[in-house]
């Protein structure tokens, strides 16, 4: 097996499978403390540890290697898998999914270090590394199938996580995420068996799903596209999730553990976005620009809508919760922005959510761990007492925000920037919402650290070192990814610009086949934008002025 | 009238009225034998079409064994009191039971008497005649450890399984457990798991 | 060989057989009684069977007939064994009791 | 020389970062001093590059760091412009900086968070320079959002106090509406220019179609609106009063409300390219605000909301004269102001100190005797801001007038009803403050008695607190907790100086504050310096009002006839007793026209009721689907599973019936020939 991985091994300059590892040793992580007994739970942490951070440094490994200036799948590995519909153990990193990649291997770890469970450690450790295994997977997978059964097992772990470990309703907030996210799934389902057989046509007669050759294929007629974009945007749309499919999000996330928050918020929320990406816009580029008004839409809508449902919660963690469809709508507007600098900040909004959302989720992990309790009315005056955790959580907090000089702002306003070049008023509205964020968290803050501490309150310790410790990469990365994000930014773009070239020749594409007696086919709404990151081009704006320094008027 | 004919006719009854002893006797051990009957009657059906082993395996196992067996429960268990027949728990049991046996040998018939003897299709045997100059038990023995050699194997199991099933299943618990006595049927069982509670955190 | 009259004649036996067996079966509670309700639908199909084998001038009716015999040996042998273990936890129980399985 | 513009920001940065991660362990006073070290080198570096920039060619200087944002054809670099307009802004604000950083050393004196608070300070130092040297609008907005940030953490400073805290938070909410403004002025500017380099912008203004640039401008008024605290948007700023008095004199009077102010002088060739009615706007908002908040300020109490309402007044000037095209004067205001209303706000700040933390002005009286120091600088920053000749405001205040009265006779009377009020309410304030009797120690009952019967006539109308629309009237009404009129703590209260840290800067901005209307003398076009300094920023689009010398001379004969109009009546009133002073403290004055009020009962009332609707759709509606389409699918379940009896029979009668159908099928499909 290894062998064989080793001689398909393509793209990449490592002489070591490094997709396949980063999937399978948190697996195998798991399926070690599997093994472990029961009694010994300490073993457990060491090997779940262990094997995260294995997988964290792989991943930074990952970053190291990765050919910036490459803008197609590097270090691919292909495994035939079920060889007579072709699917493939076909992993391949590019631009796109490395920082997610890279995502998932830092904030893995600390996640496990920031929480310990509160019975059963050896379940939930288990539980947690193969969460992490999956998403790895869920984001390197290049083969529908692979990406679908990854996708699918990141639901198990967390449901158990939320079920088991969970506050309060767990139960009902397990069960509620896991049957709507599935029934979002089923969908995407349906679109992935059918592309797969459709694919045959251009594949030489071969059922195949190897996500590469799908593309290749290019056998899709329009209306076909469109019905199953559509498939694949109920799953994501869930997952994401977008308004109005995010109604379990605050379920969840107020009743799981502070990990499973972590890595819900941090890593399984980019599913959604990044599926949108890798198999909405790059699978079905015309179908994307002709939703692309409507998933516009629903990114403003939640944003705004998130943001106002936010400062209504008395739950802190429920309020976190909505402030994350807040901000995953900033992710779905940059996407369907279809341009470079929309994208571009999609793919890092999603990196930046996790940062800083997951830091925010760790925070409300630490303040549960003393207080027991997330009303924001039975908290009061903690930075008085805490004035460490309140200064860190101010970071975090303005992080969120969107201040500049850190991490969310680049993001936010590069999706701004880029939905106002192709669609203006979405991003004037959505703008919005930054007021509104302002308005949430600094109300949030204001109740929960500010004023007089009563006496239950009084007693909060400040964070011990440990815990210092633990922030201390996130807010690293909270700095450094607002002041210089070149690097990350260099490496999504090339990936970007493929994508969206590939969307620009296949829009072309469709609409010379229209234009040639395609007479069933519906026009694309106006101003769709055509993927064309360029400013002004579109001389039907209204701002119509496009001043170059050629032309200027004296 | 054919002799064959003759006992055909003397045998149907046989087998019907033991049938319906079967089932509508209310002492059980009038029912088992009411099968003895029936069971009879059919191995007399066997020999009638020349199946002459089938006839003695007949009686040897069915008779000799499973309705012994079947007797040996009962007395075994002390069950040989009368059954309750007048009463039936289950509202229109009796109405559907009735209406599909009318239907299943209504179905039958009906093939039976628009097709008439058409109605048997399918190509006589090559292979494994039954004139085929053997006698019946050397035919059946030589198809049954060539052609059916595999499934004669997996029934094989199949007894063994069996025997080791039902010592498993009669074996006496170490503690027994009395059933309580049945619930109502409009019990809707246990509390739902969830959705009842979901305003509660509100 | 053609089917006569009275080939036909087992069929409609065997027919009416077996329902009545199946009607005792949905009918009766006792489940010794119901095992012999089973048995008399599988005689049924054994006439049915070696009626057609006759037909047919096939041996293989008369072979799938001996299984047929080995199955109800089995299916009589775990089927009391079913009915004593019920017994014992429950004297006197009819099949309308096993409802309690029921999750 | 003027290469090392970098360490003007890195500086205080780098006194930012020691200080949060040592500030603690360094300690009072010692934080304070280095606090006050890094942004004192960071003037004098100033000085050095001012040097350097004489050299350099139209006294501009760009420079490029590295790329923050890459993005496709979207790229933003940290960079410096350093050019006349932002070598002016960096001079007073590093220097006005330093000072209230040493003033702060002893008046945060023994405050628990005394090191945090310079981490704050050199924060938002950094933030501001970044504001003005950036070179990009996307820098600028950096700086921008940096300051608003630190003005909330330092409004808030005392977080303790829920009014503190909401004043902080109101600040910062309301800032964010005008940063709204700005980055959609971003955006409007990068799909038109494609780069949001200032100097690309300002090069290719002139040629932008009148839409494209009036919607750029507009977005940038309302971001220079909120961040200026003009009309609509001002209420945040009297709020602010709520942190430490450095604060409200750096932030909240001489740097960051400001900033509104320069981005629009920044952004003039936009101004310039747009409607016609954009200027106007400017101007009617700015003159809108100056006699509003004037009015205001008439009635108040507190020390520090007097001073607060004056700032808001005083931007309004400023923003009269951007809209007047006065550029410059905008520019030479900001400066004089930043001076005279930063002594103004040191010294309100000693005055506090020295009564042991009591704002009320109704509590003092005769404080020049005990505070000689602080009141001499005080008076001269009141002369100055009342604009008396020769002292810096009035020649400042006079530029813009005549702007205004270039635009149009209305917007100039109007400036001058200000320039009276102005001059009345800050003479009230200082024969309340340091003349007259005392009204502190044991021989000011009576008086206190007759004072407190009007202050509950006033307060009377306060509305109540509430979480969403906070700090509201109550709050900013003398019931707020800081200034506790009624518990009558003045009474035991023995005023006195402050130490010298806290009287040096009064003195040194008094001094600019006495002087600085010589950066801009009208007389010759020599003495203009700072039009001359500006000129290559603002030259082009700056309205040119060719004044005669009678005509100058006049128009500033009728400013100082109206500003000692306003002292001699504030004198009748405050220490003659000629008039009651009720008949001017009017209580719709008091309570700031209501619009405080209003906006906070709308966003109390309405608002919220708004915003807890949409919480109850999406709890009701949207998850209320969800859980329908669970609950449904349970209930037909619940219905499905009777079927499910446990009867075996039953499931044996399914089984036959089952069976019947499939044979009924077949039947259908034989077909017998």
């Amino acid at each position: 097996m290894t062998a064989a991985i080793l001689a398909s091994e393509g793209g990449g300059s490592l002489g070591f499978p490094i997709l396949p590892a980063l999937v399978l040793v948190p697996m195998i992580g798991a399926l070690v403390i599997g093994l472990i007994p029961r009694s010994r739970p300490e073993v457990a942490r060491q090997v779940a540890i262990l094997s995260s951070l294995l997988a964290g440094v792989l991943s930074i490994v990952l970053l190291v290697k990765f050919d910036t200036a490459d803008d197609g799948f590097q270090f691919t590995v292909s495994q035939t898998w079920v060889s007579s519909v072709d699917i493939k153990f076909f992993l391949g990193v590019d631009g796109v999914s490395l920082f997610l990649v890279v995502l998932t291997g830092i904030l893995f770890p600390i996640a496990l270090f920031a929480a310990k469970p509160t019975n059963d450690p050896k379940g939930y450790y288990a539980w947690l590394t193969l969460l992490m295994g999956g998403c790895m997977g869920a984001f390197l997978a290049l083969d529908l199938f692979l990406f679908f059964l990854m996708f699918e097992i990141t639901l198990v772990p967390l449901y158990f996580l939320i079920g088991k470990w969970g506050h309060g309703r767990r139960v009902y907030a397990a069960t509620k995420f896991f049957l709507y996210t599935m029934a979002g799934s089923a969908f995407m389902l349906v679109s992935i068996v059918a592309l797969a057989v459709i694919a045959k046509a251009g594949d030489g007669g071969q059922v195949t799903f190897d996500f590469t050759k799908i593309i290749a294929s290019d056998s899709l007629a329009t209306n076909t596209g469109r019905w199953l974009f559509l498939g694949m945007a109920v799953a994501f749309a869930v997952k994401v999730p977008s308004f109005p499919f995010h109604t379990w999000l605050p379920d969840a996330h107020t009743e799981a553990p502070t990990a499973g928050s972590i890595d819900l918020a941090g890593i399984l929320l980019k599913l959604g976005t990044y599926g949108f990406l890798r198999f909405g816009l790059e699978l079905f580029p015309e179908a994307s620009v002709y939703f692309a008004p409507l998933l516009l839409t629903l990114g403003t809508i939640g944003i705004i809508y998130g943001g106002i449902v936010a400062a209504m919660q008395r739950n802190f963690k429920r309020l976190i919760a909505y402030s994350s469809v807040a901000h995953m709508g900033f992710a779905i507007m940059g996407l369907f922005a279809l341009n470079t600098q929309g994208v571009e900040g999609s793919v890092l909004q999603m990196v930046n959510h996790g940062i800083s959302t997951g830091a925010l989720f760790i925070l409300l992990g630490f303040l549960y761990q003393r207080r027991h309790t997330y009303e924001i009315k039975d908290l009061r005056g903690i930075a008085k007492v805490a004035p460490v955790f309140a200064g860190i959580f101010t970071v975090v907090m303005l992080s969120s925000i969107g201040l500049p000089g850190l991490n969310g702002f680049v993001s936010e306003f590069l999706v701004l920037l880029g939905t106002f070049m192709a669609h203006r008023w979405w991003a004037v509205v959505a703008a919005a919402g930054v007021i509104i964020a302002a308005l949430y968290l600094l109300w949030a803050y204001q109740r929960v650290f500010q004023g007089e501490p009563d006496e239950a309150n009084a007693s909060f310790p400040d964070l011990n070192l440990n815990e210092r410790l633990v922030m201390v990469p996130l807010l690293v990365l909270i700095v450094f990814l607002g002041i210089y994000p070149k690097p990350v930014l260099d490496r999504i773009e090339p990936s970007v610009n493929r994508i969206l070239t590939r969307m620009e020749e296949q829009v072309d594409r469709y609409d010379q086949a229209r234009t040639q007696g395609g007479s069933e086919l519906r026009e694309v709404p106006e101003g769709g934008g055509h993927g064309e990151g360029g400013h002004g081009d579109e001389g039907e704006h209204a701002l119509s002025v496009h001043v170059t320094t050629g032309e200027v008027a004296p | 009238m054919s002799v064959e004919v003759v006992v055909f006719a003397v045998c149907a009854v046989v087998v019907l009225l033991g049938g319906l002893g079967v089932v509508l006797s209310r002492n059980p051990v009038h029912s088992a034998l009411s099968l003895v009957a029936t069971l009879f009657g059919v191995a007399v059906l066997f020999l009638n079409m020349d199946a002459q082993l089938l006839a003695a395996v007949q009686v040897i196992v069915y008779t000799g064994a499973i309705v012994v067996l079947i007797l040996f429960v009962m007395m075994l268990l002390g069950v040989d009191r009368d059954d309750d027949l007048d009463t039936e728990p289950l509202v229109g049991q009796r109405i559907f039971a009735v209406l599909i046996g009318v239907g299943m040998v209504g179905a039958v018939l009906a093939v039976l008497i628009i097709g008439g003897r058409d109605a048997v299709t399918g190509a006589q045997s090559v292979t494994g005649e039954l004139a085929g100059g053997y006698d019946n038990v050397y035919e059946l023995g030589r198809q049954l450890f060539t052609t059916y050699v595999f499934p004669l194997e997996v029934t094989a199991g199949l007894l063994t399984i069996a025997v080791v099933g039902a010592v498993v299943l009669s074996r006496r618990p170490k503690d027994v457990q009395p059933i309580p006595e049945p619930e109502s049927m409009t019990d809707q069982g246990d509390e739902p798991l969830t959705l009842t509670h979901e305003e509660a955190g509100h | 060989m053609e089917a006569s009259n009275l080939d036909v004649a087992y069929l409609a036996l065997a027919a009416i057989l077996f329902a009545i067996g199946g009607v005792g079966l949905l009918v009766r509670r006792n489940p010794l009684v119901m095992i012999m309700c089973v048995e008399l639908m599988l005689n049924a199909v054994n006439v049915t069977f070696v009626a057609f084998g006759k037909m047919l001038n096939d041996i293989s009716g008369q072979v799938i007939v001996f299984f047929v015999l080995v199955v109800a040996a089995a299916e009589v042998v775990v089927g009391l064994g079913l009915v004593v273990a019920m017994s014992r936890r429950r004297p006197g129980a009819n099949a309308d009791d096993l409802r309690l399985l029921r999750g | 020389m003027v290469e090392l513009i970098w360490l003007v920001p890195a500086l205080p940065l780098v006194g930012f970062t020691i200080l949060w991660f040592f500030g603690k362990r360094i300690g009072e006073p010692l934080a304070g001093w280095l606090g006050t070290a890094v942004v004192a080198l960071s003037f004098l570096t100033t000085l050095v590059v001012f040097a350097g920039l004489w050299n350099e060619p139209d006294h501009t200087f760009q420079v490029d760091y590295f790329t923050w944002i890459p993005a496709g054809d979207f790229q933003v670099e940290i960079g410096f412009l350093l050019d006349p307009l932002s070598m002016a802004m960096i001079m007073f604000v590093t220097g006005i900086g330093s000072l209230i950083h040493l003033y702060s050393i002893g008046y945060m004196h023994g405050d628990s968070r005394f090191p945090r608070f310079f981490t704050y300070l050199n924060l938002f130092v950094f933030s501001m320079l970044m504001l003005v040297l950036g070179d990009n609008m996307v820098l600028t907005f950096l700086g921008w959002e940096g300051v608003g940030a630190c003005s909330y953490l330092l409004i808030s400073f005392w977080f303790e106090k829920e009014a503190n805290a909401s004043a902080g938070k109101k600040a910062f909410v309301t800032n964010r509406v005008g940063d709204w403004g700005f980055m959609v002025a971003m955006f409007a500017a990068f799909f038109t220019f494609g780069s949001l380099n200032w100097s690309t912008i300002t090069s290719q203004a002139p040629g932008l179609a009148e839409t494209t640039a009036t919607l750029i401008a507009v977005m940038l008024l309302i971001g220079a609106v909120g961040k200026s605290a003009q009309l609509p948007l001002f209420i945040w700023l009297p709020d602010a009063m709520a942190g430490p008095t450095p604060v409200s004199a750096l932030i909240h009077a001489a740097t960051m409300v400001t900033a509104g102010v320069y981005l629009l002088v920044r952004a003039n060739p936009i101004l310039a390219a747009s409607a016609e009615w954009v200027p106007w706007a400017i101007a009617i908002i700015g003159a809108a605000t100056l006699f509003i908040a004037a009015t205001i300020a008439v009635a108040q109490t507190d020390i520090k909301k007097v001073l607060a309402y004056s700032t808001v007044s005083q931007l309004g000037y400023m923003f009269l004269a951007v809209g007047s095209g006065g550029y410059t004067a905008a520019i030479f205001h900001m400066i004089t102001h930043a001076f005279f209303k930063a002594c103004l706000f040191l010294g309100s700040g000693s005055v506090i100190h020295g009564m042991h933390d009591d704002q009320d002005m109704r509590h003092m009286g005769a404080l020049r005797k005990v505070m000689p120091f602080t009141a001499f600088g005080f008076i001269i920053g009141w002369l100055a801001i009342s604009g008396v000749p020769p002292f810096s405001g009035f020649w400042s205040k006079d530029e813009i007038l005549s702007y205004a009265l270039h635009k149009s006779p209305v917007l100039y009377v109007i400036g001058l009803a200000g320039a009276l009020i102005t001059a009345f309410y800050m003479s009230r304030q200082v024969f309340m403050v340091f003349f007259g009797k005392a009204r502190w120690g044991a021989s000011a009952d009576a008086e206190l008695a007759n004072l407190d019967a009007h202050d509950t006539s006033a307060a009377g109308s306060a509305g109540d607190a509430n979480d969403l629309g906070e700090a509201t009237v109550a709050a900013d009404a003398d019931a707020g907790p800081v200034a506790v009129a009624t518990e009558h703590h003045g009474h035991d209260v023995q005023p006195h100086e402050s130490p010298w840290t806290m009287t040096l800067p009064i003195l040194v901005l008094a001094f600019f504050a006495l002087v600085a209307g010589v950066l801009n003398l009208p007389f010759t076009e020599n003495l203009e310096f700072l039009n001359k300094w500006l000129e290559p920023v603002v030259g082009e689009n700056q309205a040119h009002l060719g004044l005669s010398t009678a005509k100058l001379l006049a128009e500033m004969a009728i400013s100082t006839v109206v500003a000692l109009t306003g002292i001699a009546l504030a004198y009748a009133i405050y220490m003659k007793k000629k008039f009651d002073a009720r008949k001017v403290e009017l209580p719709f004055f008091y309570n700031g026209w209501y619009i405080d009020h209003g906006v906070t009962v709308f966003m109390g009332g309405p608002g919220r009721r708004l915003f807890e609707l949409i919480a109850l759709f999406d709890r009701v509606v949207i998850d209320g689907a969800v859980n329908g389409v669970g609950r449904l699918s349970r209930g037909g379940a619940a219905r499905l599973r009777t079927v499910q009896n446990g009867y075996v029979r039953w499931y044996a009668l399914m089984v036959g019936l089952g069976t019947i159908l499939i044979i009924a099928f077949i039947l259908t499909q034989v077909s017998f020939s």
